[in-house]
């Protein structure tokens, strides 16, 4: 079995996570990259699409933007930004839309920080703000998040909730008001995260071969149950020459 | 609007355009997306004539945004993300901006955004969603009380969350009100107009036709002026009435640095180049000096550029983007 | 000059109030009619507009719906509902559009009833209901309105409001929430009503030839003042060709 | 939905389409408007089913309405035209059905009831506009308490008057709240289909889109089916994505007697026949027998009209129309 990089192992964890047949809301980067090897490898019958109206595109070449003209390409129907929220709001659409998202800081119940670290106000680092995402987070079924596994990035208490999650556990969505539905999976540097049925507490379902439990841990500003993980099988020789042969010949997101 | 906007020719050139219909301190608005047919060409114009204390809204346009704001010209920002696709995860102008604490922001959604130009689209107060409750979009208000006070044209309040009057099966208890924006001018580049002003994009249309009708004026840049025949004979493919329309001009590779469907791709060594700047802010006020206020016009800029650069964008007709262009 | 009929000479006049430039918003029938024979006399610059979506036709031929294949034509854009609504509510457009409806009774503030006769839960007549009138009446700057002079049409109290006049008077329409403006003119078969400024009441603005203001009021279930009455221009030899040779040669809205 | 609506070929025939997805007493929605692009072919199968108990909701479907009315299919009705153009300025059998208190009716305008179909294809409670306040629309109610309180897929109100929470202006006062509408199914006829269901309507759409997205169950009706090439080739051209669709049903002429834009015309013989039948039972009763009982199909439905009226109507390509067509 051939050398992969973190962020092949990456991408490939978060397309095995797509079931076929899912509408798959795509992010800019290595979530576009997932759902494009997903497509390719196990869920040919899945629609990508993207918050800009792109409704099940064919990625000749991997976009750059949700709004590349190579998300445009062959589509079922081009439409505007207003349209693309509405399906994944629909009641009927959007209970069959998967969102894949990235975040600069996550707590134990997946609500996710992509606006400031510090105070709003007066924040020491600002980040893009939620584009589509809380957008995505309040209205899908569910919700795959990447990660980078550090002790500042997992932690007790986001600085602002810019996506919810599960807000406060089990009921938080509803008291809130908002649609069923929520964070399903974390797909990090060094493992797999879940969320449980009942509590809705993230907790470890997988590690990356070479890399222990105890290790993701260290690496994590609150603890989570490990009982359940096991390790992750790794990209196989035909997952990888998808990925980098097929969808990102050039390395765009892949990287060098 | 019987006089502006009517049936009369509307071509005009930018700078004329620009001077008429942006001033210091207005709403604006811009069309696009990240680095997609952004109207690049009045951008650079705005910045050239030096027009300052906008107040801009956006869902997700972060190259014009991004060049607006660190050429000074915004003194408020109502936005969903301040980033540019794989180019820059955060704005590299906007994130110093906000970080020193020079530019006041209102964070929403995109779709939150993309209702708010809807409901000045429509002439209604507001629209509801269900997106973002239970977050601190919600919570965290970056526009202060005193602010909205002062500036009439800001809703006094940022949203409002209420509860369903209609809750009878109980499925949606709360939605999020989110308030119309009325700009002064929006500026939107596309494929093809006539000079009356109706309008035609090819591709996704993103905000472009909500903003256009939710501003008091707006300044139509297209790659082409086609006849009102060429555009008349499917109007179905058409999206923007003539009479929403101020002015047209017609600006060929006007999104330059940013992508045309069907006529040209993003530049990356320009948007490479645009992020090394921006980053130090000697670098930046020399790469605003280059290519900017060193540009006469958009066609200056475009020669600086030189054809082969440009050559290597055209779109190719099956796609529309430019196959296996060098994006690294 | 020529004789003509009553059905021509209340197009001719409706038409002649049109301003050039207007956008003016059409129902099916004779309100079409005038705009298109208007925008081949008068007004040439004028748009006309539909509520189905239809921005600036070229009526080749008389449209028997709003929704005629007729008004697709050479169009500047064809959209939907939704789009063509919102053109008339918008704050800008709105104020530039002018409406022409028809209704079943009217009141002297020009509030209009094209629902039923009689109690609306048991009613002795019912009509097609408001379509889009009331939205036009509710949103546009001027709307001009067609009538049959009877003294059962005209009368001090519609037995359902359908669409909005002035409602009770001066300051009416604010008080319900009505954004501002209202009924311009009524057409009819004997004369044309205007509305006073101040007082928001009907009032004869003028008689067809060989009609008195006498014989019109004792066609009215109300009295209006007519002393600011003139005859009115009977349709000339030119506006008489236009709106039987161009604008409806089957005479499919004229009649016999 | 993975199953239903994903990407199976869709394509049925159109008796099982109705039996499957049209049941007594279901919430519907039919496309077009006045005498235009009606599924009329759909809709004559609902009456030849004799399915009953429908509750319709209409803006102004003419044709389709009052056929459905007249053979009884409807039980409630909410709508805001009753009338079919030139042909009946009230529709015939509509009009006695109210009058003789048969039918529950619930007046809304063209507006509200598309803002209506938006709400449940947004997937929103409600949506706020201007229109019709000061009117009866506002404060007489059609459905009473009772029925409102039985139906759990029927709001609890009409529609709702509430003060503007944004009034900072003061331009906008009030604004009236108009409930979502989301149907068990709704019928389209279009120009364009595929086998998976993406659909391309030409001319103008009217609000076929919004209730097709407000809907569980899509059937589609089509002149023609496309590859997904040929559709694909300009997806700005397509209106509706394939998921959305549960049955794709190929009916050229499908919508005869109303219109389909660039395809044929109404055909006005027809509709003046039908208008003088609907004034009289024994003669409504007759052309049921006739026209819709006493055809096994469609195709056998255009077989009793013949060839030669058919063709007439056949549109120029030109104008989308049959010019010069004999309309008296």
């Amino acid at each position: 079995m051939s050398a992969y990089t973190q962020r092949e192992l990456m991408a490939i964890a978060a397309a095995r996570q797509i079931r076929d047949g899912d509408i798959v809301f795509c992010g800019t980067g290595i979530s576009m990259l997932a759902a494009m090897a997903a497509k390719h490898i196990s869920a040919p019958q899945s629609v990508l699409f993207f918050e800009t109206g792109a409704i099940d595109s064919v990625l000749e070449e991997i976009p750059m933007t949700v709004a590349d003209s190579r998300v445009m390409f062959w589509t079922s129907v081009n439409g505007s930004l207003a349209d693309a929220f509405a399906t994944m709001q629909n009641r009927i659409t959007g209970s069959h839309v998967i969102g894949i998202l990235g975040a600069a800081q996550i707590d134990r119940f997946g609500n996710l920080n992509s606006t400031v670290i510090g105070d709003y106000h007066k924040p020491a680092v600002r980040f893009s703000g939620s584009g589509g995402a809380s957008d995505v987070a309040s209205f899908v079924s569910r919700t795959i998040i990447f990660m980078q596994h550090e002790k500042r990035k997992f932690v007790p208490k986001v600085d602002y909730i810019t996506s919810p999650g599960w807000i406060d556990g089990p009921g938080g969505r509803g008291r809130t008001g908002l649609p069923e539905g929520g964070p399903f999976a974390v797909i990090t540097n060094m493992g797999i995260m879940y969320f449980d049925e009942r509590t809705k507490e993230m907790y470890l379902g997988g590690y990356y071969p070479g890399i222990s439990p105890r290790r993701i841990l260290d690496n994590m500003g609150f603890s989570v149950d490990i009982s359940r993980a096991a390790e992750v099988t790794p990209p196989s020789d035909h997952e990888l020459r998808i990925l980098r042969e097929v969808c990102d010949p050039q390395r765009l997101i892949l990287g060098g | 609007m019987r006089i502006e906007k009517g049936r009369a020719n509307k071509i005009t050139n930018l700078a004329e355009a620009v001077n008429r219909y942006v001033f210091d301190g207005c709403h604006i608005s811009i069309g696009g997306f990240t680095m997609v047919r952004n109207p690049m060409a009045a951008i650079y114009e705005t910045i050239r004539q030096r027009i300052k204390n906008l107040h801009l809204y956006a869902h997700s346009n972060g190259q014009g945004v991004d060049e607006l704001i660190g050429a000074g010209c915004v003194a408020k920002l109502e936005i969903a993300y301040g980033g540019n696709g794989r180019f820059a995860s955060t704005c590299v102008r906007f994130r110093k901006a906000v970080e020193q604490g020079t530019l006041p922001v209102e964070d929403y959604t995109n779709y939150q955004m993309t209702l708010r130009f809807m409901a000045g689209a429509m002439g209604v107060p507001f629209l509801p969603t269900r997106s973002s409750l239970g977050t601190d979009i919600i919570d965290k208000w970056g526009f202060t009380e005193a602010m909205r006070k002062e500036d009439p044209k800001i809703p006094d309040q940022k949203l409002i969350v209420t509860d369903n009057p209609f809750n009878k099966s109980g499925t949606i208890p709360k939605v999020v009100l989110v308030p119309a924006i009325n700009t002064d001018v929006a500026i939107l580049h596309v494929q093809k107009a006539d000079a009356q002003g109706t309008a035609r994009i090819h591709g996704l249309t993103f905000s472009d036709v909500e903003q256009a009708k939710s501003a008091r004026h707006v300044i139509l840049t297209c790659e082409e002026i086609v006849s009102q025949d060429d555009l008349r004979a499917d109007p179905d493919q058409n999206q923007i009435p003539f009479f929403y329309v101020d002015a047209v001009v017609p600006v060929p590779f006007g999104a330059y640095p940013t992508s045309c469907h069907r006529c040209y791709d993003y530049d990356p060594a320009y948007l490479n180049e645009y992020l090394k700047s921006a980053q130090d802010d000697t670098l930046f006020a020399a790469y605003l000096d280059k290519y900017v206020y060193g540009s006469r016009d958009h066609q200056a800029f475009l020669e600086q550029i030189g054809p082969d650069r440009i050559n290597r964008l055209k779109a190719d007709p099956r796609t529309g983007y430019a196959v296996g262009l060098d994006r690294r």
